[in-house]
């Protein structure tokens, strides 16, 4: 009975610590939240064991079978989402309880902040597209909350500006809920996927949802809205923001494309989606290199970072399973290491403004002789984001390079390359402020040695990620979310050898295809 | 003849919605918004929804349009004089044309080549209504089928709240709204909010077999809290701030109570026992409406307290 | 019978309409406020008493009279007390009755209506 | 087949697009809101509009606007805080002209 327990914890958790939260005092507030953060972990792991054992879970909510009610799903994408936000989150609550000063702002971060996980994990767990609809309202509205939290001038512009924007995709998404269902009949994913003819309201459905979803995932041209609200916005929340919100969106795309199939009825729609990513890795990448605010250098590499993971629809190829898989996996790679980097980079440039006092690059004149710990937490994270061996950044590259090169659009291979070279350019150019000579060296403020070790961790996190890469790729091909890609056994070892990790070894032969 | 009336509706909501965006000044455009709402609360009547007709008038046209008017009320006294917006020369307004444009003959045509077929749906809903431990099958569908999405509603209801409250700042307690002192509003007063609770009720207690249901009692009775508020009466936030946070948020603890309670039994999460689900989702109306009118109330009465001029601290 | 009973409603009904149209006519036509709630308030509850007393006679219960004698209640309930709250306001903002300008010109309508809901 | 259902989804159908004009062409702030939730009215319009084309009610979309209906005035009511505390700050109600980078 208890078997089915860590799905539903990981809804009522976040949920009843919101709740908590709201009624009790502020300092009572922190206890509450690092309980709950406890339990997300402990159920976040217990689910990915039970999904070892048992393959996907559906969860039935209030024992009703879809597509009458609402199902809860756990396969393997899910789980591993679920698992990066609980590192991230987690590690950024931590940041947050020691970054945020007492008083009324820190007591109305928490409240909002566990609205803001519940949910993600809603979004993670669901297979019911109105369902997803409500899940992005909440995420969105919370995120929105969190972005104009501070009531600064530049903060309520970005957050007006962020609302504005996730209203209209969530009402492009609802519009193609609407036809979706007045054309099908139901709201059930796995019963769309099953029931899904090629038609014209099917297309203009798929159409409005993508378009919305891409709104509120940035891409470019429509990213706009996201410098300013994830550069304004406070550390910890930019970090979140950056890391797991808007892969809320990217989740949910994800989901429909394979699910439902469009990568085999539409592939001009996927090769579209390729070249907004190719236009947003090279404009994200280019005004990264021209900001003068820290933040913004950050937020616009996260502007590019969605190219790169956009990169991965075109390579999804109904004639080529290999290249399909590798996509796949890539792709996801990418996502979780972006996380971590991300996440890792935000909360070093929060300590480097801590450490100067001011938000822009030019103060950072000196940081690298007098905060190296800083200056290093930042490095490490730009690492995997330029996709440097050994990092998860590299690996997920690697595995899209050698998706673009099984399916013969080698086209996509310059623009990684040349994301790349803009990416080592932004970060090695916050690095050449940082190694100019100060001439106040002394009045430069001392981070807490907790904020130092976090953004560290996270970091650190995502270099590591490309050591064990195969692991959680072995748990992607768990469940059988990408029917068609049926690797020849043994072939994502292969794939993955080239790079000489020792570690991929050991883990040789487990990854058989399950039904 | 009642195809006659729909059309007639239907290019009501047109010109409403027309004017709402174009009338000079704005607060023209909102007096048409509201009418558009009310007039889409009788569409709601012609498509056999009078829930959703209800929800419209109470929280669509009534609590949103209280909501913009009041707002109104703050942006006047700051001199905020716009112009026309339609600006034949401006790109922005022929970019906006064509894609509209383009929008409606998409739609149009996904709606023609879509062949009308009954939805499986409603049957399943039909049944499994005996089960569901109520008559009527939206409640059924709101509260028991699908009673997750009203879940995770209420919590997009609460984040609302919560970005007030981060918003307004604690120490100003200072109204900017004056009550209104009106002797024949008192007087009637007397008379509308017994009335007012009245249908409050009726309304929770028809929602388990007729149209009706916590979120239309709820905004009755957020309604007869903004009246009150106006002529004086004023129970906020501030006047018990624990008693009055505790009211907003009964309805989803105790919501999130009963969802959490199926897993001791080891059922899936929200399960109701077969012969409790009735009794239990009255639990939950019964609790959701107080939450939602407070709610509902609130969502008005929070940015009543001047905010301080200068910026609050990062 | 029922011949004449249907002929009585439809006088009922038109009337009603008329009414209405009166009033609308006046609020579009009157000079000032004051006249022009006079004509909304005063011909608007007897069309709608005209309405409802048409529709009664095909009502068919005792309950469903009732009820709409109900609405017929409570609705001129609200537009008197709106009325006079859109007059009180009025005369608080020294609105004047001749030609319904305020000393400065403001937004009364305005105003009121907000002081209304 | 119902004509009812028909010429509302068509009713909806105009509503969309004639709140994305809106929301694309006003700069103020409250005329966008406003557009938005015309633009919802119009998607609920047409969710349960397109699903009753048949003649046959249908709680389930039903429902799921009520759903909207709460989650639309959620959203509205927390745009306007943010607007009005906005308008507070700037004096303005429209967002400054920015760098559209």
């Amino acid at each position: 009975m208890m078997l089915n327990a860590p799905i539903p914890l990981l809804m009522i958790t976040p949920l009843a610590a919101a709740v908590i939260c709201m009624l009790l005092s502020e300092r009572s507030r922190l206890l509450v939240s690092f309980a709950a953060v406890l339990i997300q972990l402990l159920a976040s792991l217990s689910l990915l064991l039970l999904l070892l054992q048992q393959g996907p879970i559906t969860h039935p909510l209030g024992s009703w079978e879809a597509p009458l009610g609402i199902a809860l799903r756990a396969d393997g994408l899910a789980v591993l989402f679920v698992l990066m936000t609980s590192v991230v989150a987690g590690i950024a609550a931590l940041y947050a309880a020691l970054y945020l000063t007492p008083g009324p702002l820190r007591a109305h971060f928490w409240p909002l902040f566990w609205f803001m996980w519940a949910a993600l994990n809603g979004i993670w767990l669901a297979a019911d597209i109105f369902n997803l609809y409500v899940g992005l309202e909440l995420l969105s509205l919370a995120a929105v909350g969190l972005v104009a939290f501070s009531g600064s001038k530049e903060a309520l512009v970005a957050a007006i500006r962020y609302l504005l924007a996730a209203l209209l995709g969530s009402l492009a998404y609802l519009l193609g809920v609407a036809l979706l269902y007045g054309a099908h009949g139901t709201l059930s994913l796995s019963d769309l996927s099953q029931q899904m003819q090629p038609g014209v309201a099917s297309s203009i459905a798929l159409a409005a949802m993508a378009m919305g979803l891409l709104l509120k995932s940035a891409l470019f041209p429509l990213h706009t809205w996201l410098p300013p609200a994830h550069g304004g916005a406070m550390t910890p929340v930019s970090a979140l923001l950056s890391a797991l919100v808007i892969k809320a969106s990217l989740y949910i795309l994800l989901r429909l494309w394979i699910e439902l199939r469009i990568h085999e009825l539409a592939p001009d729609a996927s090769q579209l989606l390729g070249w907004m990513g190719a236009l947003a890795i090279a404009w994200g990448g280019w005004m990264a290199l021209r900001q003068t605010l820290l933040k913004r250098v950050v937020a616009y590499s996260t502007v590019a970072q969605i190219g790169y993971i956009m990169l991965m629809f075109p390579l999804l190829r109904a004639d080529n399973a290999e290249a399909s898989t590798l996509a796949l996996q890539g792709g996801v790679l990418m996502v979780l290491s972006h996380a971590l980097a991300k996440a890792g980079m935000f909360l070093a440039a929060g300590n480097l403004i801590l450490c100067t006092g001011r938000p822009e690059l030019s103060a950072l004149a000196g940081t690298s002789q007098y905060r190296p710990l800083s200056i290093f937490g930042f490095g490490l994270a730009g690492v995997s984001l330029m996709g440097l061996p050994p990092s998860g950044g590299f690996s997920a590259k690697w595995l899209l390079l050698q998706s673009a090169l099984a399916s013969a659009q080698w086209w996509w291979i310059p623009v990684m390359l040349l994301g790349g070279l803009l990416s080592a350019a932004y970060v090695f150019r916050v690095f050449h402020y940082s190694f100019k000579e100060a001439e106040n060296s002394d009045t430069f403020h001392r981070p807490g040695v907790g904020l130092e070790i976090c953004a560290l961790a996270l970091s650190a996190a995502s270099i590591l990620l490309g050591f064990i890469a195969t692991w959680p790729l072995h748990l992607l091909t768990l469940p059988d979310i990408l029917p068609l890609a049926v690797l020849p056994e043994g072939s994502l070892e292969q794939s993955l050898e080239l790079l000489q990790t020792p570690t991929y070894e050991t883990l040789h032969g487990t990854s058989e295809q399950q039904p | 003849m009642s195809v006659l009336l729909d059309l007639l509706l239907l290019s009501s909501l047109w010109v409403f919605a027309l004017l709402t965006l174009t009338a000079l000044p704005l607060f023209r455009g909102v007096v048409f918004f509201i009418l558009l709402g009310l007039m889409l609360a009788l569409v709601w009547i012609r498509l056999d929804a009078p829930d959703i007709a209800l929800a419209e008038a109470a929280i669509g046209a009534g609590i949103t349009g209280v909501l913009l008017l009041d707002t109104l009320g703050h942006l006047h006294h700051r001199a905020d004089q716009e112009s026309s917006p339609i600006r034949l020369k401006s790109s922005r307004f022929w970019v906006a044309l064509i894609s509209s444009l383009s929008l409606a003959g998409l739609l149009l045509w996904a709606l023609l080549d879509t062949p009308a077929t009954p939805t499986m749906l409603a049957e399943q809903v039909a049944r499994a209504l005996p089960n569901s431990g109520v008559d009527h099958p939206i409640t059924a569908v709101l509260l028991n089928f699908r009673s997750y999405d009203t879940l995770l509603e209420i919590g997009v209801l609460v984040v609302a709240i919560l970005v007030g409250l981060t918003l307004a700042d604690k120490d100003s307690a200072q109204l900017s709204l004056p009550k209104l002192p009106n002797p024949l509003l008192q007087a009637c007063l007397a008379l509308l909010v017994p009335l007012m609770l009245m249908v409050s009720s009726y309304l929770l207690w028809a929602g388990s077999k007729q149209p009706g249901g916590a979120f239309q009692a709820g905004a009755v009775l957020a309604a007869t809290g903004i009246l009150l508020h106006l002529s004086g009466f004023r129970l906020t936030l501030r006047t018990s701030e624990r008693l009055m946070r505790a009211g907003l948020l009964l309805g989803f603890s105790v919501f999130l109570l009963v969802a959490a309670s199926a897993l001791i039994d080891g059922q899936p999460l929200l399960t109701y026992p077969d012969h409790l689900a009735g009794i239990l989702i009255l639990i939950i109306e019964l609790a959701l409406t107080l939450s939602i009118g407070l709610i509902l109330l609130s969502l008005f009465t929070l940015p009543h307290f001047a905010l301080p001029e200068q910026e609050r601290p990062k | 019978m029922s011949l004449l009973i249907d002929l009585l409603q439809a006088a009922l009904l038109l009337s009603g309409v008329v009414m209405f149209a009166a009033g609308t006519l006046g609020l579009l036509r009157f000079p000032d406020t004051y006249c022009r709630i006079h004509a909304l308030t005063k011909a608007d509850n007897l069309g709608l008493g005209l309405i409802i007393a048409g529709l009664m006679l095909s009502a068919g219960s005792v309950l469903l009279v009732f009820k709409l004698l109900l609405i017929w209640l409570l609705v001129m309930l609200a537009s008197a007390l709106s009325g006079h709250l859109v007059a009180w306001e009025g005369d608080a903002q020294g609105m004047d009755a001749a030609s319904g300008d305020l000393p400065s010109s403001g937004n009364a309508a305005q105003d009121s209506a907000e002081r209304e809901r | 087949m119902s004509s009812s259902a028909v010429i509302f989804s068509l009713a909806g159908i105009g509503l969309c697009a004639i709140g994305l004009f809106g929301f694309m062409l006003h700069t103020h702030l409250i005329r966008k809101l406003l557009a938005f939730n015309i633009m919802g009215s119009g998607v609920f319009l047409l969710l349960v509009g397109m699903a009753q084309r048949s003649g046959h009610t249908d709680p389930v979309p039903q429902a799921l606007v009520l759903t909207g209906i709460v989650v639309a005035v959620s959203a509205t009511a927390l745009a306007l805080y943010l607007i009005r505390r906005w308008l507070q700050l700037s004096g303005s109600t429209e967002l400054p002209e920015d760098d559209r980078r």
